[in-house]
């Protein structure tokens, strides 16, 4: 039986060493985002193996569906993998040996320094277990790792909540949006795909959502389906309404920030340190955090796909009047 | 039981190993992307038999998760605007929008 | 639709997405506040939808019918498929044929569309307004397209166009 | 001590790897797209079946055997779906089936 496992994980890591050298060395760029999402799929049973069923989950949702989608999607507007080819530039022969003795003398050191680390560092790590576990009566969840995550340190979420929002912000100011996917008619194979799929990614999210208390799961799983959810309709044709561009879709990219940030003023102004929510409250706090942290979420993984800022006016330009025409 | 589910664990993971011969071959895109849904299949089998082999309920949520999820990048790369799903990449630069 | 048809599909669904809840859920009595909430969204979502052209009805005689057939179908199919791959002079002789459809476009037609893919040595390529483009692993194989067509007109309790 | 039903699982389990392995030979071996996906979409999934129909009878609860039978649907019809999307686009674009010569 362990024989099996050791086995099992042995392979497991021997493909995913030799898919990132692959996918790292690939020139066909189309090859490898497949790698790529191959790579995820495997990395999250690397995860599961690790007894890390949190970040399996999220590098399964993000892994199998959102990054393949994004990546391709990126593909798309890129261009191809023909003109991303770097044109060849003369380089004087200390330049052409730069690359392999930087990479020849940095990654044998930096290989070195973590083997010593490694050999110096005590036997069994116990982290900060003890101190979670010793504290999550407090918490107002039973999920050690949500207790981490929006309670214990929920600054570091917040942050992650407020990161999320500059990429989008970064991302709009590139751009504008373009609907990304062909306008040819929507095979109804598809549709029916979609009404069946839609509900079901909604279902699974809130399921996800709220075992995020006691088990594996939380506003970041939850989101990133419900993402695949929009991605999903996206697909299939359907585009934000006009209406709901301007101020309800900001409303929703950054409901989670927000949310967060009210809770730590009304904790500071209360406590004196923010996000030290009361006890007898924290359960119901991090619930309704979580909830508007997914939409968010959800909202802000779907902008990033859509590759720019919205363009609420449907007057097409002179470029795309020179292109029908 | 326990020993046989992660035995065939074992060889589903090698069968994704070969499989990766494909989406190294090619030649089209959609030969890669078929090699990719047909890992998501296989992830789902391992998921359920190690879920098994180890108690451990939460390998059945992920394999739900893999389950909704593989045809969104599948279907993604169908719907996505270009030229020639044939072709090796090319620019797609003059595709009429 | 018609109003009928509109109550029937909301009861239908909603009892649906509550017997999934409580299958992902196993019934936890605390989980029925966010999953109020979420079984609302997924029927709003669902609601707001594009409905196909009639309320769905199967009937349950079809349905215990087909299930056995489906899955001796299946068994076939992956058999054949598995058979082909692992003989060494690869037995296969492709073609594609078009098949003229006596099932009325809706959900059933795409049911069959799903079923074809799945079952011996056929897969739907495409569907036009009446036809069906099917892809064979082996043109000398009866592909069984009439007798399939008929047990999902079973399962959907319709009748069959008359071919033209 | 083994159970009848201990056995029949895994007689189940142990008939799936055949499928699984058909459906990889069958992606390296077959000529084109459109036989591949023959490969992909019946091969596979009967060999899910199987696996899960082996831990259906394993199952603590009714629960457990719904929800593996739910995966089992799901991951049948994103297969189908996905496999006639794929071969419709190929279709379009005009890639013509390979005939044996």
């Amino acid at each position: 039986m362990t024989g099996a496992q050791t086995l099992f994980d042995g392979l497991l890591v021997l493909l995913l060493v030799i898919l990132a050298w692959v996918l790292l060395a690939s020139k066909d760029l189309f090859r490898a985002i497949v790698l790529f999402i191959s790579f995820g799929l495997l990395l999250a049973l690397a995860w599961l193996r690790l007894k890390a069923p949190d970040i399996a989950l999220a590098e399964a949702i993000i892994g199998a569906g959102i990054t393949g989608a994004l990546l391709l999607v990126g593909l798309g507007r890129l261009g191809s993998a023909v003109r991303c080819r770097p044109l060849p530039v003369r380089t004087t022969p200390l330049q052409r040996l730069s690359a392999p003795l930087l990479v020849g003398l940095l990654l044998p050191s930096i290989a070195a320094v973590v083997l010593v680390e490694l050999f110096t560092l005590p036997i069994v790590a116990s982290g900060q277990i003890k101190l979670v576990a010793a504290h999550l009566e407090h918490a107002g969840v039973d999920h050690p790792v949500t207790a981490v995550l929006l309670n214990f340190r929920g600054y570091d979420t917040f942050l992650e909540m407020g990161v999320l929002l500059l990429a989008v912000l970064s991302i709009w100011s590139l751009d504008r949006a373009r609907h990304p996917f062909a306008r040819d008619q929507i095979p109804a194979a598809l549709l029916t795909l979609q009404r069946l799929l839609l509900p079901l990614l909604i279902l699974v999210a809130g399921y996800i959502l709220q075992r995020g208390a006691q088990g594996p799961g939380g506003a970041f799983q939850a989101g990133a389906l419900l993402a695949a959810g929009i991605i999903l309709a996206a697909l299939c044709g359907h585009r934000l309404p006009p209406g709901h561009q301007g101020l309800l879709l900001r409303l929703a990219l950054s409901c989670g920030f927000t949310t967060f940030l009210l809770a730590a003023a009304v904790t500071l102004a209360r406590s004196g340190v923010p996000l030290l929510y009361p006890e007898h409250l924290a359960g119901s706090l991090i619930l309704l955090i979580e909830i508007a942290a997914t939409f968010s979420i959800a909202f802000l993984l779907a902008a990033a796909m859509a590759g720019g800022h919205p363009v609420p006016e449907a007057k097409p330009t002179a470029i795309d009047e020179r292109k029908s025409a | 039981m326990t020993s046989l589910s992660l035995i065939v664990a074992l060889i589903l993971l090698l069968t994704i190993a070969l499989g990766l011969i494909r989406v190294l071959r090619g030649p089209t895109p959609t030969d890669r992307m078929l090699a990719a849904q047909l890992f998501g299949t296989t992830a789902v089998a391992i998921l359920l038999l190690l879920g098994f082999a180890t108690h451990s309920p939460v390998m059945t949520d992920v394999a739900l998760v893999f389950a909704l999820l593989t045809a969104v990048a599948a279907v993604t790369f169908v719907r996505r605007a270009e030229v020639d799903p044939m072709a090796p990449e090319q620019d797609v630069d003059d595709v009429p929008d | 639709m018609q109003r009928g048809d509109m109550w029937r599909r909301t009861a239908q669904l909603l009892a649906a997405y509550l017997l999934l809840w409580w299958l992902l859920t196993g019934g936890d009595r605390h989980s029925w506040l966010v999953g109020g909430v979420t079984v609302g969204l997924a029927l709003a979502v669902a609601l707001s939808l594009p409905a196909p052209a009639a309320a769905l009805r199967i009937s349950p005689v079809g349905l215990l019918l087909f299930i056995p057939y489906f899955l001796w179908q299946s068994l076939r199919g992956g058999i054949d498929v598995a058979r082909r791959a692992y003989t060494p002079r690869l037995p296969l002789d492709p073609a594609l044929i078009h098949y003229p459809l006596r099932l009325p476009p809706g959900s059933a037609r795409i049911f069959l569309l799903n079923t074809v893919s799945l079952l011996p040595g056929t897969l739907s390529a495409d569907v036009s307004a009446d036809t069906l483009c099917v892809h064979l692993l082996d043109k000398q194989r009866d592909p069984e397209l009439t007798q399939l067509e008929q047990r999902v007109a079973g399962l959907f309790a319709i009748s069959l166009q008359e071919r033209p | 001590m083994m159970s009848l039903i201990d056995l029949f699982s895994g007689a189940l389990i142990l008939a799936s790897l055949p499928f699984f392995v058909a459906g990889t030979l069958g992606l390296l071996r077959f000529p084109d797209l459109y036989c591949r996906l023959h490969a992909l979409t019946k091969a596979d999934n009967l060999g899910l079946g199987l696996v899960v129909l082996a831990l259906m009878l394993q199952a603590q609860s009714w629960l457990q055997v719904l929800r593996l039978l739910l995966i089992w649907l799901l991951v049948l019809i994103a297969g189908a779906t996905v496999a006639h999307l794929i071969a419709r686009k190929a279709l379009a674009a005009g890639h013509r089936p390979w005939r044996r010569p």
